[in-house]
């Protein structure tokens, strides 16, 4: 097969940034509306009140929280692949690492919404902050959700840096090759960046550092988000296992986002040649060993329950598989357990299309997760007085739809605007590729080397 | 600076019984042989604590507030050899099974290290505060609390009350707006003016038992509810505690098996404040 | 609150408020209810912006402060105070202590020193508040013109009540609810000047038939009860916890009836009470059947000769033909439960057995009664925890209960044309008379109606005139308990506060009356007012108090000290003949054997609950929003079936069913309900109003209205628990909503307690074990 | 050149953030005190009778030592006695107040001190403590809170009343070296009467909220061990106010 050829690369993504095929604009016009009426719903939860999502006694939370640790969940795969990929030099990982990592921060960004619009008192959310006051009244260092605070701000902060010092050798590029208000724009992003030596090298140390800060950050991040429930004594949520347990869902997610936003991509912009069917293969591959990582600590968790033998937990277990919530709980085993094993096909792994479709069946697998994480514990709490179900409104159903135009719409915009596919990482690729080639071919690596440099400084 | 004074602190408030020495600690025992479900209780606390009225649809979507409330159940919570029907019946031959819950003000309070913004916390008389004015309602809390007692303001319920319904709210208990956390506050307010006419009356740090009544505990008409103060000897709800041999601390209690006294939920080891003492059947009838 | 400091300044206040008397329904000091910026308790907004920016937010100079013209002690902004009143939301007549802050009600608490509530409350009495406050209380006066009601003045409203009422008129009939104290002896008064000899008294839930069969037995309609002393309780029927008579008084005595050495108590019924759902042995009977019940364990009880000896031998001699098994089969117990029952009312005593409306609901009601009452005799009861009471040196004080029978020959009056003139007084015959009575046509005849009445209900909208009257918080009057443990309790009723809706507004029944009647009766002349009226009238009766207040403080004059010391223990007791011991008079009973309707196989309990009563509560959203006590459903009516009934007619919780009877039908949603009988379906009372207010208006069904013709034969009662309907589904699930959840259906799964020890039981044998060691 | 471009949009970026951080810091320094210029109905000189004649505070506003609220005089308690003074009679503020009082018509004053609904305050309290049992001079302990009073015309606002300023007194005693050092003096005294020596030995103290579950942080059974020793003097002046959310919030 024909490798990319090296003059194409810069051409190719610059190309992306202005031409993408029509069907992007119906996307952003779908997704706006969405977000539009995602707006009226919060507009008009905030001023009649949260009952209008219908919550009540006992789900005291329900779409908001599953959706917040979906969406946190998805940011996960994000910052694996980049940066666990790239401690590991793994090459594959170059021309897709990059829309990954903007899906990291976007669905970051959407998540934050969530604990947001939550709020009884959103117009106060400020107080979970800790902030000097002159009432001198702190937050409360020992909620779990101050710790969520917490831990979002710092994960949306790393990994927004992470992504835009990556995308600084690009932005110059870009730079160089922009008119009117993207000029100005590069300009200002780019930092002066002249791809001296030295800076390739502080670059370089920039980059690994701060990928090496972001995996055990993204890792407590979710073992944060995870805490929520385990930290509280609701039965069900009361799990040790669950920071692992989420950390493994929200890579499992994540990884289905990729393949989704992967296919997508590859169409709305016409990176066939880039986002090849080799990568998809091992990305999939990837996505069915986290797959099975998380089913195990799935199960582990119903066998943990089963043989504690604790009154209320089993309850709940029960309840789960026969109880009012069971369709949740069967479909996401369904989707995420029995679905993944069409994956192990190497057929099906090569077919973008059916990985597609596959891919959002794997989410709608783990949102139901998430679903059958907050609802079906808080249904069968320790009080049986209380018990009830309740199943998410309009409201509720209309923000969470809105959440997914919100993230593909911000999604796309940056494809739109920045090079989603890495340019120099690919053009890193496709030179490793080479040298590995020519090795064979015996040719000279320096006439390599020339021709890089002709094509950098625009000779070619 | 203050930094320095907040390590200092947090090191100190870790200590175990913190409040050992402090005068009060508020408690109440619930006897389930006396109490027949009427639910004089349930309207005393609408009428003392300004519990809104939310209508049949909003009752119908689970936004009740009634911070005291009687849950009734038609079994017995295991097989009770001693008490069980004797023949199959189709009927609930042994009468209800009614149980008041309000909040039972735990020392180990699960919602209190949940929230986010330290609106409710634990008050130096043992009590498990909400302070309205600083809830952001994440509802963690409610989540997390195992009675469910909890009770979350939906709605602005109070735009709806007509006039003169208003005149009736009682000024010294703040009305709740939307996106705010309540519960049983064990009527703080009465707490606070007794403690406040204790003091006028020169007892500084004694309230006389008797003198503070809870507004569930005033209008029942069986006297079912004993309120007071835990660490007076010689209160009521103490020697109660006593002679059931309930202790605070203690998740499963090392007593004879004949004395009647439980908490609810105390395998959770929530300290819960309130005492239930057994439901009685005759098994001759 | 504290109990001995809020008498003490009981007595201060209402020292304080004699000497203001003059001035005191004059001023219009609702005015100064903001004064001097007392925590008014406004809807909390915007508190978030106290933080950083608080000095912003809060109002300087925004808000208005009224203080008062003249100071007056009464009103202390910030410090509460309490009066001492009486409760009328139902006759029991419990006293109580309103709590008062800027001269609002804000609170009702149970008067400490009353002997009928002992300082305890029920939901009813709480709510009494939101009767006072309540947003649909009439407030100007009514007249009907060109088919319509139109607001008047005060002033019209007199001119046109003088011109119907201020004159002898043998026609004119008189309607009140259940009465008594000098309301009752001053419509006595009025009816005397006028002339009429009609005078009826209409309540629904007073057990009329009882009444008359302890009048005919014991020689007292309600003799007193010793709950304390019984060991053993067999009740039939009597709700004595929730509905009948005096429930707080009773709950009390239960109490102690529940301590160590711990009573026990067996309920009777077809379909469970609170008292049932409190009991140690409730035993379903067919209902209708309880009388034969209770005639088996007398014939049971005569094979013993020291029980056989203590009623007339042709009363033994009727009793051999009774046969246990039949009666097993008739009333659907099992022999063996009889037998045991039997063994525990011989085992036990002394006891006491208590006969209530579902046993006297009944055309054979009065002998149900008398076979109820005999074993109280067989047992030797009778003077042990049936105790005589003496006469009341003022009869016309004592409570009328009224009845069924006595709307009825109102109601046929008016059909004939006896009456012209009808006026109607705390009671609702539109909307309590079942539809067979056809009420609302008998009143159409009368050429004219009037109502006093707080609220827009059924009956007064049908009136020709409705004068709006105070709130029992508003005026002063006495109250005589339907029943008190103790002889001579007469409940004292001072306004608590001013007027809600001010001068122009409502005006006290009393007041208005008194008016009339100073145009029929020079002598009236002497009373400015109803107050002047009744503390005159308690001065009067002075020398026949136990106790009457004497001066304490120098300079009080006898009548200031007498005054101030009644309003601030808010009762009297009036000295009472020690009454003669019972000589019970017992005669044969024989019962007949109801045979089983085919076309409508069920049987139709009209259930009342403590809550909203007989539908007179029905517009207070706290007892709306109060759950019924064993269904847990608020805001709605319901039919309760037994599972095994509802099993075979194939419906579910929520499900729509036809309920019809030969007299009417109803639509009504279905509770799966264990605690009936399974020939027997339970509407509760109290809703479907046609009128009454935003909060009962168009809320559920009302049950009196399908009620069947069947009278007791003796008393001419209305037999209420005799109507035979038949089901038929006729929609699928709706919505019933309890405080928990919305969906009921639910509730087979949460009704257990799922493995928790939330209730624990242990046996009373423990109990007193224990008890004794404590 | 792209260099210079550069600098100047990073600059620009910074500037705005930093104009932006200002603007939300911003409404920390606006203690607007009295916002409503709204005339009250009868400009009552507080100068002449807190003033001139030392009329008593508790003598008009008599339920600040027996209730939550200070209490406005009613309309009587002026005619009292404003009908034994013919000389101010003709004045067109007694003129106004005499019509109210034949009118039977209460004066409708305007608020000056609101607290929000959530918030309890007693006046009785602080009128117990620190006049009748410490025995400070009434318009001073009235001062604390409500300003020299006696130099007002018209009642204004002085204080910020926020919750901070609350806590200035009501944060508790911290620790042994709190003994002994200065109390910040503007807290305790008023401009004009500032005669009286600071008695609360407490520095300012430090942040107090830390662990909700402990919000006082300091036991009384601690200070009283640390205190023992003082000098009654001190010690019988050690305030210990109440420091907990439920005393005044609930």
């Amino acid at each position: 097969m024909k490798d990319i050829e090296w003059a194409k690369i810069n051409k190719d993504v610059l190309a992306s940034l202005e031409s993408p095929r029509p069907l992007f604009w119906v996307v952003i016009a779908v997704c706006f509306t969405l977000v539009l009426a995602g707006v009226a719903a919060e507009a008009y939860q905030y001023n009649y009140g949260l009952g209008t999502a219908l919550m009540n006694r006992p789900h005291y939370w329900q779409l908001y929280i599953s959706n917040f640790v979906f969406w946190i969940g998805m940011s996960h795969s994000g910052t694996l692949l980049s940066a666990i990929l790239l401690l590991t030099k793994a090459d594959w990982r170059k021309p897709i690492y990059r829309f990954a990592e903007a899906m990291t921060l976007f669905s970051i960004l959407t998540a934050a919404i969530f604990p947001v619009i939550h709020l009884g008192r959103v117009w106060d959310m400020y107080w979970v902050l800790p902030y000097p006051n002159e009432r001198t009244i702190w937050p409360n260092f020992r909620s779990p959700l101050l710790w969520d605070a917490a831990a979002i701000t710092t994960y949306a902060t790393s990994s927004a840096l992470f992504l835009y010092v990556g995308m600084i050798p690009d932005l110059a590029i870009c730079r160089d090759n922009a008119k009117g208000w993207r000029k100005k724009l590069y300009t200002a992003m780019s930092l002066g960046w002249m791809g001296r030596a030295t800076e390739w090298v502080a670059f370089r140390k920039t980059y690994v550092l701060l990928a090496c800060f972001l995996v055990p950050l993204a890792v407590s991040v979710h073992s944060i988000v995870a805490s929520d429930f385990a930290m509280s004594m609701v039965p069900d949520w009361h799990i040790t296992s669950f920071p692992p347990y989420f950390v493994a869902g929200a890579l499992y997610s994540g990884c289905a986002a990729i393949i989704t936003l992967f296919v997508m991509l590859r169409y709305l912009f016409r990176f066939e040649a880039y986002m090849t069917t080799e990568i998809m293969d091992k990305t999939v591959k990837l996505t069915f060993a986290i797959a099975m990582v998380w089913n195990f600590l799935n199960l582990g968790e119903y066998a943990a329950i089963w043989y504690s033998n604790d009154m209320f937990e089993k309850e709940v277990l029960i309840q789960k598989f026969i109880g009012p919530y069971a369709p949740v709980v069967w479909g996401m085993l369904l989707c995420a357990t029995v679905a993944p094993f069409a994956m192990a096909f190497e057929k099906f792994r090569h077919n973008m299309w059916a990985m597609f479709w596959l891919s959002l069946v794997l989410q709608l697998g783990m949102w139901l997760e998430r679903f059958q994480i907050v609802s079906p514990p808080l249904a069968s709490n320790h009080m049986p007085w209380t018990w009830a179900v309740v199943w998410p409104g309009t409201i509720q159903m209309t923000l969470t739809v809105a959440s997914f135009g919100w993230f593909t719409m911000l999604f796309l915009i940056f494809c739109k605007i920045f090079p989603s596919v890495s340019m120099y990482e690919v053009k890193e690729m496709v030179f490793h590729r080479r040298i590995a080639s020519s090795r064979d071919e015996m040719e000279d690596i320096s006439k390599i080397k020339d021709e890089v440099m002709q094509t950098e400084v625009g000779l070619k | 600076m203050a930094l320095k004074r907040m390590l200092e602190n947090w090191s100190r408030l870790r200590q175990h019984d913190y409040y050992a020495d402090e005068p009060y600690m508020w408690g109440m025992s619930i006897d389930l042989n006396k109490c027949t479900g009427c639910g004089a209780c349930v309207t005393a606390c609408y009428a003392e604590n300004n519990l809104p009225v939310v209508g049949k649809e909003h009752c119908g979507s689970g936004h009740s507030m009634h911070w005291m409330r009687i849950e009734r159940f038609w079994t017995e919570p295991e097989d009770n050899p001693d008490v069980d029907i004797e023949e199959a019946t189709d009927h609930p031959e042994r009468g209800a099974h009614y149980l008041p819950m309000m909040c039972q003000q735990c020392n180990h309070a699960p919602c209190e290290p949940v929230c986010p913004v330290a609106a409710t916390y634990h008050t130096p008389d043992a009590l498990n505060a909400q302070v309205y004015n600083r809830c952001v309602g994440s509802r963690y809390c409610g989540n997390n609390c195992p009675f469910k007692v909890r009770y979350f303001n939906f709605f602005d319920f109070w735009n709806e009350l007509p006039h003169p319904l208003e005149m009736q709210l009682n000024p010294d208990v703040t009305v709740r707006s939307k996106g705010i956390m309540e519960k049983c506050t064990f009527c703080v307010q009465r707490i606070r003016s007794a403690k406040d006419a204790a003091e006028d009356a020169g007892h500084h740090d004694h309230v006389e038992d008797g003198t503070l009544l809870t507004a569930c505990q005033q209008s029942c008409p069986t006297q079912a509810i004993v309120f007071g103060n835990l660490k007076d000897e010689d209160s009521k709800v103490k020697r109660g505690w006593e002679s059931h041999q309930v202790e605070l601390e203690h998740f499963e209690q090392d007593k004879s098996e004949d004395v009647r006294g439980y908490r609810v939920f105390e395998e959770l080891n929530v300290e819960p404040c309130v005492m239930y003492l057994d439901r009685v059947r005759d098994t001759e009838a | 609150m504290d109990e001995n400091k809020s008498n003490s300044e009981n007595k201060q206040e209402s020292a304080n408020k004699q000497e203001l008397n003059s001035g005191w329904s004059r001023r219009g000091f609702l005015k100064v209810m903001g004064l001097g910026g007392a925590g008014s308790a406004l809807v909390l907004t915007g508190c978030g912006d106290t933080d950083i920016i608080n000095a912003v937010d809060i109002e300087v100079r925004k808000e208005k402060v009224l203080p008062n013209v003249d100071p007056q002690d009464f009103v202390r902004p910030g410090v509460e105070m309490y009066y001492a009143s009486t409760c009328r939301q139902c006759p029991a007549g419990c006293g109580v202590h309103a709590r008062i802050r800027e001269g609002r009600v804000l609170k009702l608490e149970g008067n400490p020193a009353s002997k009928i509530n002992h300082g305890r409350l029920c939901p009813m009495g709480q709510a009494g508040l939101q009767a006072h406050y309540n947003p649909d209380r009439l407030t100007k006066p009514l007249l009907r013109k060109g088919g319509k009601l139109v607001e008047i003045s005060w002033d019209q409203a007199e001119d046109v009540l003088i011109k119907h009422l201020a004159r002898k008129n043998a026609k004119l009939a008189w309607l009140s609810g259940a009465i008594s104290g000098h309301h009752a002896a001053l419509i006595d008064a009025y009816l005397a000047a006028a002339d009429s000899k009609n005078n009826y008294v209409f309540d629904t839930l007073p057990p009329t038939v009882g009444h008359a069969v302890n009048e005919e037995m014991f020689g007292a309609a309600m003799p007193r009860l010793d709950f304390d002393k019984a060991q053993l309780i067999v009740s039939f029927g009597a709700d004595f916890l929730g509905t009948w008579m005096s429930p707080v008084q009773f709950a009390a005595q239960y109490a102690n009836f529940r301590n160590a050495p711990r009573g026990t108590l067996v309920q009777i019924e077809p379909k469970m009470t609170l008292t049932g759902a409190n009991a140690d042995r409730w035993i379903p009977a067919r209902p209708g059947s309880e009388g034969h019940l209770a005639l088996a364990l007398a014939s049971l009880l005569a094979q013993s000769s020291e029980y056989a000896s203590r009623i007339p031998a042709s009363v033994v001699a009727s009793l051999k033909a009774v046969n246990i098994d039949e009666i097993a089969s008739l009333t659907d117990v099992p022999a063996e439960r009889i037998h045991k029952l039997h063994h525990l009312l011989t085992s036990r005593s002394p006891s006491l057995v208590l006969s209530g409306p579902s046993a006297e609901g009944v055309p054979h009601g009065t002998e149900t009664a008398r076979v109820i009452q005999m074993l109280n005799v067989m047992l030797g009861n009778v003077g042990k925890t049936i105790l005589p009471r003496g006469k009341s040196p003022f009869p016309n004080l004592m409570p009328r209960m009224g009845g069924w029978a006595e709307a009825k020959s109102m109601l046929d009056d008016l059909n004939s044309g006896k009456i012209d003139t009808a006026v109607v007084f705390g009671s609702n015959p539109l909307y309590q008379a079942p539809d067979f009575m056809q009420a609302e046509k008998a009143f159409a005849k009368a050429k004219f109606r009037v109502s006093f009445s707080m609220f827009p209900d059924e009956t007064s909208m049908a009136c020709d005139l409705v004068l709006p009257i105070h709130s029992y918080l508003e005026e002063w009057n006495t109250t005589a308990p339907a029943y008190a443990a103790e002889d001579g309790y007469l409940g004292i009723q001072q306004p608590v506060m001013n007027p809600v809706f001010g001068e122009g507004g409502t005006r006290a029944f009393g007041d208005v009356l008194l008016a009339v009647l100073k145009h029929m009766d020079t002598n009236y002349n002497q009373w400015d007012n109803y107050q002047a009226y009744v503390t005159n009238a308690l001065w009067t009766m002075r020398p026949a108090l136990v106790n009457p207040p004497k001066p304490s403080v120098p300079g009080q004059t006898e009548e200031e000290a007498f005054h101030q010391g009644v309003m601030a223990t808010g009762f009297v007791h009036m000295q009472v003949e020690k009454a003669p011991d019972i000589q019970a008079r017992v005669s044969a009973v024989s019962l007949p054997k109801e045979k089983q309707n085919t076309q409508y196989p069920f049987r139709l309990i009209p259930s009342a609950r403590l809550g909203l009563w007989d539908g007179r509560h029905a517009n207070l959203p706290w007892l709306q929003e109060l759950p019924d006590q064993l269904a847990e459903v608020v805001w709605d009516s319901w039919v309760e079936i037994h599972p095994k009934t509802a099993e075979k007619l194939g419906v579910i919780t929520g499900d729509v069913v036809n309920v019809a009877s030969a007299a009417g039908k109803v639509d009504v949603k279905v509770v799966v309900f264990p605690g009936i009988h399974k020939d027997a379906i339970a509407i509760p009372l109290g809703q479907g109003h046609t009128e009454y207010g935003r909060y009962a208006k168009g809320v559920g069904v009302n049950p009196f209205s399908i009620l069947t013709a069947k009278f007791d034969k003796n008393s001419g009662e209305l037999a209420t628990y005799a109507t035979d309907v038949k089901l038929t589904r006729v929609a699928d699930r709706g919505k019933l909503v309890t405080l928990k959840h919305g969906d009921l259906v639910l509730e087979s799964n949460t009704s257990r307690q799922a493995g928790r020890d939330l209730v624990k039981t242990t046996t009373a044998d423990k109990f007193d074990h224990s008890e004794k060691e404590a | 050149m792209r260099q210079r471009i550069n600098m100047t949009w990073s600059s620009k970026l910074v500037w705005m953030v930093l104009i932006a951080a200002m603007g939300c810091l911003l409404p920390l320094s606006a203690w607007a005190d009295d916002v409503s210029n709204d005339p009250q109905p009868i400009e009552f000189p507080h100068d002449r009778h807190a003033g001139k004649f030392k009329i008593n505070c508790m003598y008009c506003h008599t339920f600040a030592r027996r209730s939550m609220v200070a209490g406005i005089p009613p309309v009587a308690k002026c005619i009292g006695c404003h009908q034994h003074l013919p000389s101010v009679r003709d004045k067109p503020r007694i003129k106004k107040l005499f019509t109210y009082w034949e009118q039977k018509k209460p004066i409708p004053w305007l608020k000056v001190h609101d607290m929000p609904d959530f918030v309890y305050f007693t006046h009785k309290r602080h009128i117990q403590r620190f006049i009748f049992k410490d025995g400070r001079p009434t318009q001073q302990v009235c001062g604390m809170c409500h300003g020299d009073v006696k130099t007002f015309s018209v009642g204004q606002k002085v204080r910020a009343m926020t919750m901070g300023w609350c806590l200035s007194c009501h944060t508790q005693f911290q620790g042994k070296s709190d003994i002994g050092k200065p109390a910040p003096a503007a807290r305790w005294m008023i401009p004009t009467a500032a005669t009286d020596k600071p008695v609360m030995q407490v520095e300012f103290p430090q942040p107090a909220v830390l662990d909700p579950e402990h919000p006082v942080t300091m036991k009384n059974s601690v200070i009283k061990k640390m205190t023992e020793h003082l000098p009654a003097k001190i010690k019988d002046h050690i305030v210990h106010a109440p420091h907990d959310c439920w005393q005044c919030h609930k």
